[in-house]
């Protein structure tokens, strides 16, 4: 891709919406706004969030893991939503029932996000299936954390694609760590797209603190999968803080997080932005001022949103034309009055 | 009005489904070119091609999500797990996600799929391919559970559960498929978690279905003799449970005998003796008795196979003691 | 005797075990330099190196069914899945292998590990992260299930567990971690498949594990100050089942409530109130009644977690209700 | 391995002992004296058996697959106590509980057949790791046919037994079919020793009609496994009959089948005998004809053998020492006694 400076600072806004929206996940926790404290932010995340999802279209599909907030802000989503839902709040995507481990959007294509460490990527496989049974020129995208490449229902999956040649995409976003295990204590070779290669996929590395790096292979592998290649893609980023909110990363040592933490794709981008395109300051400042004052607005809609009725706990367990399962405690009123009163 | 098998009824189900609605697609391993393990889906790669006969390799985790997946984007598949003891290896997709996704998602999507599988003994296939694991699903909210035991549930109750909205888990019986019955397509399909009341009578209810269906049929064949009316009531599906049915019954006769092929402790037919008590307490006359299967792994020897669940023999017995 | 809380006497128990015996390993996710997800293993790296506290990279089938072979090869393993939830993936190599490899292969080799996992609500973990799944595997001959809900049994249970010859399925429970309560070491230890009347009543029995022991104790105290005398039963193993004490306490009180995290249908509760009805059907003055879980996935809305599962209030409500 | 005539010899007995055996299997199918039809024969599969067993010692370990007669027998089976296993009688490995594809002997390190494709996998790597915290000298095997190449769980032993520097290998008996699917329709990729290498073990692939070269191969990867080095083995060789007894292969050309069934290992090894060491026809007929009588023996021994008590049925389910579980009968004749009884 050899971009405008306008598409630039658009790729530029999309980092910044993330990392900004992220920040703002980490205050509402300690406002104690959020639902529980399993919060995975994708701080540093975002050449990836963006990158893969560039070339994605209308219809396309792709689910997430639990640090999956970025991935769908590139996506189109809603920030006021998203954090209604991350406060476990009714206006949230997923009416406060999912949170951040669950969120999902079917109109824009994201069937979920997932807490089961690779639980998700089989539905892409399916999505990829049907977009060619039903003749759709969609794809679907697995994204993935590193440490789902240790779980088989992933060379499962992988195998399917390619055998099958299905629309799909597997996106590792290989950010060194899995809670608190770093990915050579978790496998034995961690080019991980050469397994890839072996299932019968492309499979392709790439580095995620150049967003535009990302773009470019994203958009060769997304259109290969379109025509029916389905591929891999391991985005190398790092985790530049914990694994969820309570945890500060005490099993790796500050001289690594220092090295990690210079690859970020967010200021990559901004020099490469005032290198080659000349973007000032200003323009910085104005994209920022408009994100931040987004992402207050959605702090405030979270906060101030209405938690789902009680009376939500029953709704949704089946389609809405079947009967919902009996509360509990109308059951035993009547089995006790029933009962009780015969027996009297 | 047609005389044909449990299996070709639920191949002809498949078939009837496949015909008018084409998004209904079938995953699994060997449904294609090799017919099914057990030849239900026989022919149907030749009659609709392989974009939805579509044969999985050995990745039961990886092909039953990718049927959740196709379910949640514009399909209707029927994915077949070859014997449902394999579903400790596709557990997470059944219910963590199949299960889930409705409910975690805030009700915006469902996956309105079908994973028909097979259990139970009668074939010496040993520990890990003759188990009853309808119990698993039970306790899971937001799967449907379906247990055809007859010829004509084979097809009806497999076309009603391919309208579900939500997932079903279809377990057929592997000593059934070769049963023979009567079965008329053109009527109208299983009213969906509704019990039927296969035999009446008014001394005591027995609760049962799949293959115990039959054990219990013949048993209450043989107390009949003795002036003992057995009502056998035919669950068909776990989820829904249709209580009228069952404590309409029980209120009548007083007694109740829960009857499954699925171990004894943690089962199946706990939930429905339990559930009998709560409902019916002011009118049980005797204990509501569970006849299950003993707590074992199945042995592959055919004598202890054959212990290792009920009897005809045994049920006979038991409603003769109770109904004195 | 000491002050402790539930999370490191679980961890002492560890300790003690891997002092006393060098066959004992530890193996799972995070239970190395990160100390396990609730912190249970913290230290044990430090102390016993790593070839005894094995890290494993997010492979629960590999590491669940690695334990089950070095279980067979003279290891005694503690394999940790850090929420029950993922048992999901693992079913095939707990419930096929694990459980069946003695019956199955006649005796001759058993698989003595323990499965120590955690579950329940109690910290908006949603749907995939807050089950109570005992009933899956209540349901599987051969495994033994254990739920310590005290602070002791939290150690002494765990120390009884790693004493058995199969394999035993230890769930804790994440809200009780940090609970706080009296441990003497030097005691003997759990007494393997006995319950514990954890407070004695003569007007109903209330038979429970696990958190609900908690509250079903907070509910007995309610209780007690209306002249309602409330019996509480702590089942600590649902395999083995300790039928004595249950039907000597409900034999005496005629009345008996179940109490369990655990989803209502299909779930462990079923069991439980299916047995004593078998048992003490003569002695029962009101129906049996089971308060469990809602029948609904885990939603992440803090509000609504707790109304998915029993509340003080609702078990105090429904005591007296009963003692009338 | 430069075999003297004596070791070739031995080589081809172990080969025909197994051929023997299982034809000897298929007949005790027809005469209605097995338990059940789940029968998996390995004929033309007994240089995978023999070659890699070759190099095995006392205390290794290993598990097999469905089709795993010949691996056991190749391992120092006694043939009639698998016969009486198979017929489901009481003087069978198992005690008549198990039959043909729960096999198992804990005395020569046979942790088990498994009718799970892929379950018995794991179990080698946690022997290998007992092995390794015991401090003790041998190695696990576990062998899989090509049909668990698409299971999970095999790529996360292979990762565990890599990380981990397990004495483990892995070998797939490749017959090139599982059930009625060629491997090319289960799998994208067929080189399945490429992937294990990228997860970090020695990978390789040997002609399965050549036992000598699999005893060579075996012998470098069982050293290597030995000295830590994890290690995967593909087994070309090809299922000569149906997938079980009942099936008679009618997805697969005459062609095909006749093509394939030129792969016959013991036909190989006589030609070899005869040509390069001078074995005369009488030497194998006399080997030959001691090996039927054997077998003949078996079938006999599990033909006459008992099956298993009725109280069997209730026994193993836990260790010794622990009761019983009480049999449903008695159970309910208790209850009904107890109740009825109080009633009337
Ligand atoms: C099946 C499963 N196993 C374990 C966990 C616990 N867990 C949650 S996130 C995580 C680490 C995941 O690491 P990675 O996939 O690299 O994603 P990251 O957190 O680095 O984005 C673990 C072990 C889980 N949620 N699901
Ligand atoms: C988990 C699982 N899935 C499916 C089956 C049914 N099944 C038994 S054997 C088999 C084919 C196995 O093929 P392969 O692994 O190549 O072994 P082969 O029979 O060729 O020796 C299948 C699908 C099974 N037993 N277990
Ligand atoms: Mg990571
Ligand atoms: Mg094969």
């Amino acid at each position: 891709m050899r971009p405008t400076k306008e598409q630039s600072l658009e790729v530029y806004r999309r980092m910044r919406r993330i990392r900004t929206f992220e920040e703002r996940v980490g205050e509402l926790f300690v406002r104690q706004q959020t639902a529980g404290s399993m919060l995975h932010l994708s701080i540093a995340e975002e050449a990836a969030a963006v990158g893969v999802t560039y070339p994605m279209r209308e219809g396309d599909s792709f689910t997430t893991h639990h640090r999956g907030h970025g991935i769908f802000l590139a996506r189109g989503a809603d920030p006021k939503r998203m954090m209604a839902e991350i406060a476990g709040k009714a206006d949230g995507y997923c009416r406060g029932k999912g949170g951040s481990m669950h969120i999902a959007d079917r109109t824009l294509g994201h069937l979920g996000a997932n807490a089961i460490v690779g639980g998700g990527i089989p539905a892409v496989v399916g999505a990829g299936l049907s977009y060619k049974v039903l003749a759709k020129p969609n794809v679907s995208i697995a994204f993935f954390g590193d440490g789902a490449m240790q779980q088989g229902v992933l060379y499962e999956s992988m195998n399917l694609a390619a055998l099958w040649r299905l629309p799909v995409v597997f996106v590792c976003v290989n950010n060194q760590w899995g809670m608190g295990t770093r990915i050579d204590r978790a496998a034995a070779n961690t080019q991980f797209h050469e397994r890839a290669r072996t299932f019968g996929l492309e499979g392709h590395v790439v580095d995620g603190a150049d967003v535009f790096a990302v773009i470019d292979i994203a958009e060769r592998l997304v259109q290969g999968a379109r025509d029916g290649r389905a591929a891999y893609l391991s985005v190398e980023c790092y985790r530049y803080y914990g694994h969820a909110r309570m945890d500060k990363s005490p099993y790796r040592t500050p001289e690594e997080e220092a090295e990690g933490r210079k690859q970020d794709p967010i200021q990559r981008a901004i020099t490469r932005l005032r290198e080659k395109d000349g973007a000032t300051t200003g323009e910085f400042e104005a994209i920022d001022a408009a994100i931040a004052q987004e992402m207050d607005e959605a702090v405030e809609f979270a906060i101030n949103a209405a938690p789902p009725p009680v009376t939500d706990l029953f709704r949704d367990v089946y389609d809405d034309h079947e009967p919902a399962p009996e509360p509990l405690r109308k059951r035993l009123e009547r089995i006790l009055t029933t009962n009780l009163t015969a027996t009297n | 009005m047609i005389e044909t098998t449990y299996r070709e009824a639920l191949g002809l189900a498949l078939r009837h489904a496949m015909m008018e609605d084409p998004t209904v697609v079938i995953i699994g391993e060997e449904v294609g070119a090799y017919g099914g393990a057990y030849g239900v889906t026989k022919g149907l790669l030749q009659e609709f091609g392989k974009e939805r006969v579509i044969d999985s390799p050995i990745s039961e985790a990886g092909f039953v999500g990718a049927a959740v997946g196709a379910a949640m984007s514009g399909l209707r598949p029927v994915a077949e797990l070859m014997y449902v003891d394999f579903s400790g290896i596709a557990m997470d997709q059944i219910a963590n996600q199949a299960a889930k996704i409705r409910y975690m998602f805030g009700g915006q999507m469902g996956v309105p799929m079908v994973l028909r599988t097979q259990g139970g003994t009668g074939r010496s296939a040993a520990a890990q391919h003759s188990q009853s694991l309808e119990g698993w699903f039970l306790q899971v909210p937001g799967l449907r559970v379906a247990l055809p035991g007859t010829v004509s549930d084979a097809y009806h109750l497999l076309r009603a559960s391919l309208r579900q909205a939500d997932p079903v888990v279809f377990i057929e019986h592997k000593a059934l498929y070769v049963q023979k019955g009567k079965l008329d397509p053109t009527q109208a399909d299983a009213n969906w978690g509704r019990a039927v009341v296969r035999r009446p009578g008014g001394h005591v209810t027995v609760v049962t279905y799949s293959r115990m269906l039959t054990y219990a049929l013949a048993a209450a064949e043989n107390v009949a003799g003795h002036g003992v009316e057995a009502e056998v009531i035919d669950l068909r599906t776990l989820n829904p449970l249709d209580w009228e049915t069952v404590s309409g019954s029980v209120t009548k006769t007083g007694r109740a005998i829960v009857v499954t092929e699925a171990c004894l402790t943690g089962g199946p037919a706990a939930e429905i003796s339990a559930r009998i008590q709560e409902e019916c307490f002011d009118f049980l006359e005797e204990p509501i008795v569970r006849i299950a299967g003993e707590d074992v792994p199945i042995p592959v020897a055919p004598a202890l196979e054959a212990r290792s669940v009920p009897t005809v023999a045994l049920i006979t017995e038991i409603i003769r003691k109770l109904v004195r």
